[in-house]
């Protein structure tokens, strides 16, 4: 068989090893390649803009380990960016395993979680909130009853921001950082149809044209995947927010274009052996 | 970094190695942790359940005294009717419980969110100012409910597909087929995110420990190929 | 007990709860609303007894494996290993902490988390062979396919755009149009599929998932 | 719907179902790998039954009992595995059953039926094992599946096998659709109960959704003939129901 003959079928192993050094290279010597800008992030970063010193925000983990490198920055992004703009942070979680993250990114935001002196008065980690969907109605009906303790085993009693948060009518806007269910669907039923509340969300990229039905109408600003992120770390520079994101999206668009490539090979080889035949 | 830390890491790097030499082939460093990885699977779901029951059921149980807890722990115990031959019948309580549960939350809402709400999404106005690629520009929206019709026809069982129904099921096809292929492509993003998450942290410092593990683990690969590739020059 | 009452009961305890959940979300009557989040939790406590049959048949099957001396009885091992001794950190020296306990967490965010994090990743190469096997122009629906990924998958990479600046309302365009319609249309056909499902379950007609001829 | 099973249940009108390939393929798959003197696998999804998703994992179940039907009577070997603990009683019953329909009760293999823990990719890194080690010939995966759908059909495609997929997540359909050889897309899976008992009760379910399709279709096209005239009425009007 000649070389472009066997261009129809490949070794997946080639396929791998390829994608593997693609990936590996950029990491260990970044290229720079450009960054562009989605309307969705740029939608989700003016929404986090328009909060004013004092207004209150609930932000919940749901998602797991499996999609942290996903979903991780763009957390810490929209802590820092709450932060910039002086919201009261209610941090809580549906998802048991993706709580830690919560406090993670207020360690590593605000310099401490529990032990930062403006614990209870400007942020508070509510925790993991079982029960999915049934939790969030209960949570969004009484928020003190649902949760009567924080992430740290807190009485809810003793955080003095949380004494004029009853329910989810007390809410300025809710962002969800989701990777599956419970999610974005069941946030807009218990949530944001209940109370009429902004929503905004940070997706795994998979799920994210699946949510994208609800923008804007529903959902008001959507940071999708860790491209979204990346973008989002580059409007957040203004507030002097250093983003770890550039040599991953070098990664990403090589190997973008690797995957790119073999689709053209197949189908090279594809088409010299359909016509090959013919003659 | 303690030495915990650091064997924990090497843990976690050779761990992550075994796992990609599937790529290679099917071996035994893979299975081990496959296995490895299924037991403490198993153990973690045991351990989040206990840990459910016993906030959920156990502590206003003892605790508060709120005895009808008591109730959904004898209804679970009926599961284990199923190791009994006799009995066996009894499990079926449990689980229709479940199953009717799960059938009425599913039900639940579902006209709404997934029916009228989509139905109201396609025929809400449009707004010819809309960016030309918004979903709300006027054309734009006619395609769309043009999409939505034809793949619904695509989904009718009980007419045979023939005539105008056949073009109409074949613009669903087509819609789908676009879909589909956009769905692919933007995933493509998430997976290489993955990919590039787990790269970072075998190179990255302080957690650059790892890196030493990717040529030890190439070797152990070449060694791997030359036994094989002698042992089936032999045999041959 | 008689045979028929075998056969109807789980049918009928399958009715009533179903219509339970469903009245919650139709009539908004505070004690009943509170009966129902209670009765949610209820079935999830019930439910969570069937873990361990899953962990006693696996466990059958492997002892089975490691007493027989079966070919890679030393994975059985293995996985007893990790079921039994992650199990016992977490229930028995957890002191009630379950996974918050610190041995636990070490070996959870070591072992348990990297292995998680692993095979989620391997999609990406996964994604990669698939696309280059799939994505063949073999006929006109498969091209469309093919166009309209390759489209996207560049339209999204961070450098997409860059290389053509029409590239991003294109891709926007692909997902706000034809995505949404064709991911809408399929959404309502899968409501009217649930809720005919849901219909046939309850009223005992649909009985594939308690066994052919139960 | 109501009404269309009224009529059906009294006989007045029989509905016929169109061929949905993707099941039919099912007897083409166990019958191939018979052939190779192969194993078939099977997965009923990761859905929870106490969930929303949870139907699709019924849907499931019921292709299930066809397949294991099918082997029992080739007498291949059938692996089934189970994410969620409470539906591996019922996958073991359904099998057990099949079996025992077929007449060869002595086959049946409490141990082919397993579980693989209820963590995502827990389960999925122990059914590409198996896939590989078992070297299935046919996998049929039927059910709510989430990202490791391609992780099993990549993995089985390695191994050579026919697949049949199918699932009402519309994230991973394009997976199945790109990777496996049938696919049942959305609301298909959840008509299979109905199309393989050919029970015609439950076909008049399937007749009443597609007067629901019917309303729908017609809907939108008023609706959207509306919305260009700037007419809110039937938006508002379908805000308002259920």
């Amino acid at each position: 068989m000649s070389f472009l003959g066997k261009l129809e079928r490949v070794d997946p192993r080639a396929i791998y090893l390829l994608l593997f050094l693609v990936i590996s290279i950029p990491l260990i010597r970044p290229i720079g390649l450009p960054i562009s800008m989605s309307p969705m992030t740029i939608s989700y970063y003016d929404v986090v803009e328009k909060i004013k010193p004092g207004d209150v925000v609930v932000i919940s983990m749901d998602y797991g380990p499996a999609s942290m490198p996903e979903q991780y920055p763009a957390t810490k992004a929209t802590v820092a960016h709450m932060a910039a703009k002086g919201a009261k942070i209610v941090g809580l979680g549906f998802w048991a395993d993706g709580v830690p993250f919560m406090d993670r990114a207020f360690k590593e935001i605000l310099g401490a979680s529990k032990d930062h002196p403006k614990y209870g008065i400007d942020f508070v980690n509510l925790g993991w909130v079982p029960n999915g969907e049934v939790g969030m109605a209960a949570l969004g009906k009484d928020v003190q009853a649902t949760c009567t303790k924080d992430y740290y085993g807190t009485p809810i009693g003793a955080l003095p921001m949380m004494k004029d948060i009853k329910s989810g009518k007390d809410f300025k806007l809710l962002i969800t950082i989701a990777s599956g269910t419970p999610g974005v669907p069941e946030w807009l039923r218990q949530w944001q149809a209940q109370f009429g509340l902004t929503t905004i969300t940070a997706l795994t990229a998979v799920s994210a044209p699946g949510v994208r039905v609800y923008f804007p109408a529903q959902i008001a600003g959507i940071i999708e995947g860790l491209a979204g992120a990346a973008e989002y770390e580059v409007l957040l520079a203004r507030y002097g927010y250093k983003g770890t994101l550039a040599p991953p999206m070098d990664a990403q668009s090589l190997s973008h274009l690797l995957v790119i490539i073999f689709i053209v090979l197949g189908n090279v080889g594809f088409a010299l052996k359909k016509y090959g035949k013919g003659k | 970094m303690t030495i915990p830390e650091i064997l924990g890491t090497l843990m976690a790097a050779a761990f992550t190695l075994m796992i990609y030499s599937f790529f290679y082939k099917e071996n035994k460093a893979y299975r081990l942790a496959e296995h490895i990885f299924i037991g403490l699977a198993v153990a973690h779901g045991a351990v989040i359940s206990s840990k459910y029951m016993w906030d959920t059921a156990l502590t206003p149980l003892l605790m508060k005294g709120e005895t009808y807890w008591i109730l959904p722990m004898l209804v679970g115990l009926l599961f284990f009717f199923f190791f009994s031959k006799k009995y066996f019948w009894v499990y079926r309580i449990p689980i229709s419980t479940v199953v009717g549960t799960g059938i009425g939350l599913g039900m639940a809402g579902l006209m709404r969110s997934q029916f009228t709400d989509q139905i109201r999404q396609t025929i809400g106005l449009t707004d010819p100012k809309a960016a030309w690629y918004s979903g709300s520009y006027p054309i734009n929206a006619v395609l769309i409910a043009i999409g939505v019709i034809g793949t619904l026809f695509f989904f009718i069982f009980t007419t045979e597909q023939k005539g105008p129904l056949l073009y109409a099921s074949h613009i669903g096809r087509w819609t789908m087929m676009v879909a589909f292929g956009a769905a692919f492509g933007f995933t493509v993003m998430a997976r290489m995110s993955l990919l590039i998450g787990r790269m970072q942290f075998l190179l990255d410092y302080p957690t650059g420990v790892a890196w030493y593990l990717i040529p030890v683990a190439m070797l152990i690969l070449a060694a791997v190929v030359l036994m094989e590739r002698s042992k089936a020059a032999k045999k041959a | 007990m008689s045979v028929a009452m075998r056969r109807n009961l789980p049918l009928v305890i399958t009715f009533i709860a179903g219509m339970l959940v469903i009245g919650d979300y139709y009539f908004k009557v505070p004690d009943y609303n509170k009966l129902i989040a209670d009765w949610l939790k209820f079935v999830n406590v019930a439910a969570t007894f069937a873990v361990v049959i899953g962990m006693g048949t696996l466990t059958r099957i492997h002892v089975r494996r490691l007493s027989q001396h079966k070919q890679g009885w030393h994975n059985s091992l293995a996985l007893l290993i990790a079921l039994y001794g992650l199990l016992i950190t977490g229930l028995v020296l957890g002191e009630g902490r379950f996974t918050e306990h610190p041995t636990y967490a070490y070996w959870f965010n070591n072992l348990y988390v990297p292995l998680d994090s692993t095979i989620f990743s391997m999609l990406a190469f996964y994604i990669a062979s698939a696309a280059y096997r799939a994505f063949r122009a073999r006929s006109a629906e498969a091209t469309v396919l093919l166009i309209s990924a390759v489209v996207v998958m560049i339209g999204r990479a961070p450098i997409g755009p860059a290389l053509w600046s029409d590239l991003g309302p294109i891709t926007s365009w692909i997902m706000a149009v034809p995505n949404t319609a064709g991911i809408r249309g399929i959404t309502i056909g899968v409501a009217l599929g649930v809720l005919s499902m849901g219909v046939r379950v309850l009223l005992g007609r649909e009985r594939g998932y308690l066994g052919p001829g139960a | 719907m109501l009404v269309t099973l009224y009529l059906t249940m009294k006989g007045i009108k029989a509905p016929t179902i169109r061929k949905i390939a993707g099941l039919d393929a099912i007897q083409e798959a166990v019958g191939r790998a018979t052939e190779m003197g192969r194993p078939v696998h099977f997965s009923p999804g990761i859905a929870g039954l106490a969930t929303d998703t949870g139907p699709q994992t019924l849907a499931g179940l019921s292709v299930l009992a066809h397949v294991a039907e099918l082997a029992a009577k080739y007498k291949t070997t059938l692996w089934t595995t189970i994410r969620i603990p409470q539906v591996q009683p019922l996958a073991a019953e359904i099998v057990r059953q099949a079996y025992v329909k077929a007449g060869a009760p002595d086959d049946y293999d409490p141990d082919k039926i397993i579980y693989l823990s209820d963590t995502q990719f827990a389960y999925a890194s122990g059914v590409v094992g198996l896939m590989h080690r078992e070297k299935v010939a046919a996998n049929i995966m039927i059910g709510g599946f989430w990202a490791e759908s391609l992780l099993f059909a990549e993995g089985a495609y390695l191994t050579g096998a026919i697949q049949v997929a199918g699932t009402a997540n519309t994230a991973q359909i394009p997976f199945f659709v790109a990777a496996c050889d049938y696919c049942l897309i959305g609301e298909e899976i959840l008509a299979a109960g109905a199309y393989l008992s050919k029970d015609p009760l439950q076909i008049g379910a399937i007749w009443g959704q597609d007067y629901g399709k019917a309303i729908a279709i017609v809907m939108i096209a008023i609706g959207i003939v509306l919305s260009l005239a700037g007419n809110k009425d039937l938006w508002n009007l379908l805000g308002k129901l259920w």
